[in-house]
């Protein structure tokens, strides 16, 4: 009986595929994640060419759906400058820059918490106009992709929270990995931004 | 990576509080429960499955009594059944179309799929790559823990007020949206299975790709692991629409959207509260494009399975290994595009029909030549009969059945008199039951001895096999003639429409069959928990196959094998002339 | 892959810069579409997507192509990719076909 | 695709985003002349503005690492 | 075609389109018996021919792939053969080519939890508004009587009555869930989505008549066992009893309990009845806990039971205005 388990590419990349094992499971990960946001979109632009020219289903357009579109301008800009930090973490832990590695990693935390502060102003701005995801099928549209992201943002946080906090033993001891786990972890956090730039003017701008 | 990176990755390889635990200082709990060794989690999901198939059958011989003898009460158990199922012993309307709708969502997302791959996935394909466990253990422990909340909130919604789901494994809205709240459970469960299947199938993928035995190229893969590895892409990419669809009728149903629900809905002679605007046919696009690649997802790791069994029981290499790959790729990819052959009857005009008929002609090619090439792999065999060999046997008739009659169902014209009779309901069970779950019985006595280090008992499996394949054909084959008559599925009573009325002596004699089929199933249960404890001790090598699992010990330990084996030639290499033995292992390098 | 010497990093480099720059400029060809009203709705959403097509090609022709040698992710990103567009286009094309009266 | 990879695809995807959102908030300015949407459309440029020198510094900056 | 319309096999075809699914269907079940019956042979030879025996080893040349590929490029251009030649022309005539507005009998089946509805445009040949606000029990469709004159003539009727060899034009709706229209008899089969309207056409060739004749059965009156359950419910007498003298009861009469006990009087045991109706209109899609019992009588009428009947139903709507 061996005494341990070694799996093969674990860390080194495959000679074949070029990735060790996690990078490789996030993508296919991502793949699925761009599949489910797929049917998402897909049922929102079956729903808006479906819905009738005129009358109270009639779908709304920028002009008249009631959403903020300078509060979420900000806020594409928080997430585009949170991908920015988590790069440079990875990049720093590359340079052994532990430091200034985490000191990216809280920035990027912090942004997402500032990402779901001004969506916690927009959803809370709604409900009290008396739009909710039953007031019309775009809103609903609205709430759910939102929504959905909004949970990818707060899985994020938690993902980053974990590395930065306890997770982040494991740069003593093997630096190589902890490398790769933040990497994953901004190829995630990469996907989530992008979801949202093409939320933003699908939803905000249409 | 970086070239710091790169510097630290050899040095990196210690494991430590990397969740790979020794398994000699494990406890209990971490070596059975919170396992993270793919094979007890294989066990685990095998037996979870066997447990659901089991009740899934359960169920169907309950709604059997009613299909036998309509409004009777039903003997023994009426009583026991909570309100929501039965009035006074007769199960009601209500309570059958709950137990349909359980029966299909139970056998296909927590019996099947689970079993295929949870199960024999899980514990072989480890094995057959040479691998020492999956490239993710911990994921692989909680995709099973998620997979189970999943399943018991389904059970749960037995309980529920209105008891459970009753519109049908397809959840059609609005239907389903003015559903109790068993529904709700159901969705709720659903996102666990769905999440489960995702982990499970990168965990599949990156253990395929990245963590094969050194010489094992992809076109030395045994079949059964490129089953799997189809298989896995089928779930990552055909599951998320569904569980966006899952979401949305959540929202739906607890948000008061309107999705699914179009405007000035009327229900019980009241205005529905929606605000509509939704399309009902948006749910079945997002619903079939996960439940046809889910067809595929039921039936290709049992074709997987078949291939092993028969070729290590013909004692030759399989015929067209690499068409049966190329096949089952090609199946991979065109299921994504066939799904639309469920909803000819939604009012779809010719055009976009005519696209889904001709992909649906177009997917049956691949089907026809696995089958072709595993027949033709019996032409000039030494097969021996052994009981799995049985079961891998019988599988190709079934399949071809099943396969068949898809035909008048995916042609539009004559889908018109067909869509939604016994003929469906005969035809996807050929496939998955017969089919399918014969191939689980062919993999379960055929790994048997691998995992438990005992042979299963032959009499009894003998006894198991030829009943079972008499009652099965016995409760499928009527089908397709009552189908034929116009006997519509889901009807609570089967004599209420004319047409129905005069098929009823077959629809008896399909109930009849199928509580034969339960009884017969009692020598496989004795034969399996008997030989556990008291079968005869089997072999590193019992069947003298060729393929990699059988490197290992008979149950292999913690971590598989002795060494990591390297692979000399392809899978199958049977009957090499001039060899010693009629087989040569992937695992042994020959002379010359 | 990395570069072997600074000549071929520089050359990558322009080779981005160009692709920046061709992104740019296409991205403002269909601004310009929007804003000049030249084009009936339909053929100014055909435009806008055939020219979003364009930019698509040409972030994963060079970049993703330049980006590695190794063909398995990108293989399943394009069946991805590929699926993605199935799920959105079919549904609305089998939807606007049906019969009606 | 390394994270390196996924940030320049990222950097670029925001920055024709940028664009698109400055073209948008301009139509939105000359249709009518509301102060929101300059304010928009001038921050939406400065940030591609940024963002395009910043994907070239950020090429240069990485260059010894890998792409894979 | 004899014996019951129902029966083991295909029911009766009563419609014009019909012919050809069901040839469809009979060409496709015999290439699917020739093609399984052929691999059957094969497979059985090979599993007596080459099971296992000592001293033979298997061969490890594997056999000459030539006939598997003929067998499979021949099911190929079959299955080619089917879907260009039968199955996309048919399905294309079948959706494509509705009967001209002037030459058709309209009408719109209107689906809900657990029945069906038909309503008929009247003579004027204009459908009434229909509003979903005014709908309650004695107005099941929301006919807006009071509002629109279109809609003063039309009929809504729980039975489909229609036409002998008139294309008949059904618009199908649903008012709640999911329903489909399903006629076996004619071949006929369209989800009732709602919030759509989709047609479906088809043109009846054998009368309500005809199935009755054949359906026709002798029944035991004195038997202990109850005649009018469910099953026998809705039979109506073939012929006068008695034949010959001053009937007590006539061809056509509902064999109620009534009935029953004036030709037991009689001395009559034994009479010949048929279902009133021969033809059922189902619903092919989960519908709800009363799926099963969602049907509807279908009755295909000579042109003048056609017109009585519709006089019939005209007649009551006069009443109701009164």
């Amino acid at each position: 009986m061996s005494a341990s388990i070694e799996i093969p590419c674990d860390i080194t990349p495959h000679p074949v595929t070029g990735m060790y094992n996690g990078k490789f499971g996030v993508w296919l990960f991502l793949a699925s994640e761009v599949m489910l946001f797929g049917a998402l979109f897909s049922s929102y632009i079956l729903l808006r060419v479906g819905a009738p020219e005129a009358g109270p289903l009639a779908w709304p357009d920028y002009r008249t759906n009631h959403l903020n579109v300078p509060l979420a301008t900000v806020n594409t800009m928080v997430l585009i400058l949170s991908s920015v930090t988590v790069v440079f973490a990875w990049y720093y832990l590359q340079l052994h820059k532990f430091a200034a590695a985490r000191a990216c990693l809280l920035a990027t935390i912090g942004l997402a918490l500032v990402f779901m502060v001004i969506k916690y102003f927009e959803y809370s701005h709604k409900f009290h106009d008396g739009l909710y995801p039953s007031t019309h099928n775009f809103y609903a549209v609205y709430f759910t992709l939102t929504g959905l992201h909004g949970l990818h943002v707060l899985g994020g946080i938690i993902v980053f929270a974990y590395l930065v906090g306890p997770g982040a033993a494991m740069w003593k001891y093997n630096p190589a990995k902890f490398t790769n786990r933040i990497e994953c972890a901004g190829l995630y956090w990469h996907f989530v931004d992008l979801v949202w730039i093409f939320l933003f003017p699908s939803i905000y701008l249409l | 990576m970086s070239t710091h990176a790169a510097a630290q990755a050899h040095a990196g390889h210690d494991q430590h509080g990397s969740g790979h635990d020794h398994h000699a200082h494990s406890s209990w709990w971490r070596t059975y429960v919170f396992s993270t060794d793919h094979k007890t989690i294989g066990i685990q999901y095998t037996i979870t499955a066997l447990c659901f198939l089991a009740f899934g059958f359960g169920l169907m011989l309950i709604m059997r009594w009613q299909l036998a003898y309509p409004s009777d009460p039903i003997p023994l158990i009426g009583g026991l059944l909570g309100k929501s199922l039965v009035e006074s012993g007769v199960l009601t309307g209500q309570g059958y179309n709950a137990l349909g709708a359980m029966h299909g969502t139970i056998m296909v997302f927590m019996a099947i799929v689970p079993l295929a791959v949870g199960g024999f996935g899980n514990y072989v394909v480890p094995l057959m790559v040479g691998a020492q466990d999956m490239a993710f253990p911990r994921l692989n422990m909680a995709s099973y823990w998620v997979f189970l909340p999943g399943g018991l909130i389904m059970l749960a919604s037995f309980f529920m007020p209105g008891g459970p789901a009753a519109s049908g494994w397809t959840s059609y809205p609005p239907l389903s949206n003015i559903a109790t709240m068993g529904q709700t459970a159901w969705l709720i469960g659903m996102i666990f299975l769905i999440t489960s299947s995702l982990l499970g199938s990168v965990n599949f993928i990156v253990t395929i790709v990245q963590l094969r035995a050194p010489g094992l190229s992809m076109f030395r893969l045994p079949f059964f692991v490129w089953a799997q590895f189809v298989t896995a892409f089928l779930l990552l990419l055909a599951f998320p629409p569904l569980e966006a669809a899952g979401v949305l009728q959540l929202m739906d149903r607890v948000a008061g959207t309107s999705f699914f629900m179009p405007q000035g809905l009327v229900v019980s002679q009241k205005l529905h509260e929606a605000v509509g605007g939704g399309s009902p046919l948006l749910w079945q696009h997002l619903f079939w494009f996960l439940a046809h690649p889910e067809v595929y997802v039921l039936i290709l790791p049992a074709l997987g399975i078949v291939s092993e069994v028969i070729a290590a029981n013909t004692r030759k290499p399989l015929w067209g290994y690499k068409s049966l790959v190329y096949a089952a790729l090609f199946l991979g990819f065109m299921s994504f595009i066939v799904w639309a052959h469920h909803m000819f009857m939604t009012g779809m005009g010719t055009t976009l029909s005519t696209f889904f008929q001709i992909t649906t002609m177009i997917i049956s090619i691949p089907s026809v030549i696995v089958l072709t090439a595993l027949i033709i792999s019996y032409h000039g065999a030494s097969i021996r009969y052994s009981v799995p060999m049985l079961f891998a046997t019988a599988f190709l008739p079934m399949f071809a059945i099943g396969g068949l009659t898809g035909l008048p169902l995916g042609l539009t014209a004559s889908d018109i008199h067909l869509h939604d009779t016994y003929y469906v309901i005969g035809h996807f069970h050929y496939v998955v039951a017969p089919g399918t779950i014969f191939a689980m019985f062919a993999g379960i006595y055929h790994w048997f001895p691998k995992v438990t280090g005992r042979m299963m008992n032959r009499t009894l499996g003998l006894i198991h096999f030829w009943f079972s394949f008499i009652f099965i054909n016995g409760v499928f084959m009527p089908m397709f003639f009552m189908g034929m008559a116009g006997a519509l599925r889901r009807q609570y009573d089967p004599e209420a429409q004319l047409h129905a009325e005069t098929v009823q002596g077959l629809s008896r004699m399909v109930s009849y069959s199928a509580w034969c089929l339960a009884a017969v199933q009692i020598p496989f249960v004795i034969n399996f928990f008997r030989s556990i404890w008291s079968g005869q001790p089997a072999s590193q090598n019992p069947w003298q196959a060729t393929t990699l699992e059988w490197a290992a010990p008979s149950p292999p330990p913690h971590g598989n094998f002795a060494q990591v084996p390297t692979v000399h030639c392809g899978p199958y290499e049977y009957s090499v002339p001039g060899e010693r033995r009629d087989f040569c292992p992937q695992f042994e390098a020959r002379e010359a | 892959m990395s570069f072997a010497t600074p000549e071929d990093a520089r050359k990558h480099r322009n080779i981005y810069l160009a692709v920046l720059v061709a992104l740019a400029v296409l991205t403002g060809v269909t601004v310009l579409v929007a804003q000049m009203h030249f084009l009936s709705t339909p053929m100014a959403v055909a435009v806008a997507l055939l020219v979003a097509c364009i930019k698509g090609g040409l972030v994963a022709s060079f970049f993703m192509h330049l980006i590695s040698e190794k063909t398995t992710l990108y293989g399943i990103l394009v069946i991805c990719v590929v699926f993605f567009f199935v799920l959105l286009l079919l549904p609305l094309a089998t939807e606007f076909t049906n019969v009606s009266t | 695709m390394s994270l390196k990879a996924f940030h320049i695809v990222f950097v670029i995807t925001a920055a024709v985003f940028g664009l698109g959102l400055g073209a948008w908030a301009v139509r939105e300015y000359r249709a009518d002349g509301s102060t929101a949407s300059l304010i928009i459309a001038i921050g939406a440029f400065a940030g591609t503005a940024i963002l395009i020198p910043y994907g070239v510094w950020f090429l240069r900056k990485l260059r010894h690492v890998s792409y894979v | 075609m004899n014996g019951a319309p129902y029966g083991r096999w295909l029911p009766w075809n009563a419609s014009e389109h019909g012919g050809q699914i069901d040839s469809l269907i009979d060409v496709i079940h015999w290439f699917m018996l020739i093609l399984f019956v052929g691999w059957g042979i094969f497979f059985v030879y090979c599993l007596v021919r080459f099971r296992q025996k000592p001293g033979r080893n298997a061969a490890y040349e594997l056999p000459k792939g030539a006939a598997s590929k003929y067998a499979e490029v021949g099911v190929a251009i079959f299955e080619g053969f089917l879907l260009f030649g039968l199955s996309v022309p048919l399905w294309s005539r079948y959706k494509t080519a509705p009967p001209p507005p002037e030459k058709r009998m309209d009408v719109t089946a209107i689906g809900e939890q657990f029945a069906w509805n038909f309503h008929y445009p009247g003579k004027d040949g204009k459908y009434g508004r229909l509003d979903p606000t005014l709908i309650s029990s004695s107005n099941l469709l929301g006919l807006d009587k009071d509002g629109d004159p279109a809609a003063e003539d039309d009929i809504v009727s729980p039975e489909l009555h229609v036409p002998l060899n008139q294309d008949v034009y059904v618009r199908i709706r649903s008012k709640d869930v999911i329903h489909s229209f399903a006629i076996p008899a004619m071949r006929v089969k369209q989800d009732a989505v709602p919030g759509m309207e989709v047609p479906v056409w088809f043109k009846p060739t054998r009368s309500s008549d005809e199935f009755r004749e054949a359906m026709a059965r002798e029944y035991s009156l004195d038997q202990p066992t109850p005649l009018f359950n469910k099953k026998k419910a809705g039979l109506i007498l073939m012929e006068d009893y008695p034949a010959s003298g001053e009937p007590v009861a006539h061809k056509g009469d509902a064999l109620v309990n009534a009935t029953v006990e004036k030709l037991l009087a009689a001395g009559i045991k034994t009479v010949r009845a048929a279902p009133r109706a021969t033809m059922e209109v189902v619903c092919a899609q989960l519908c709800g806990m009363n799926h099963y019992s969602m049907k509807a009588p279908l009755f295909v009428d000579t042109p003048e039971q056609f017109e009585a009947w519709k006089t019939a139903q005209s007649a009551e709507i006069e009443i109701d205005l009164e």
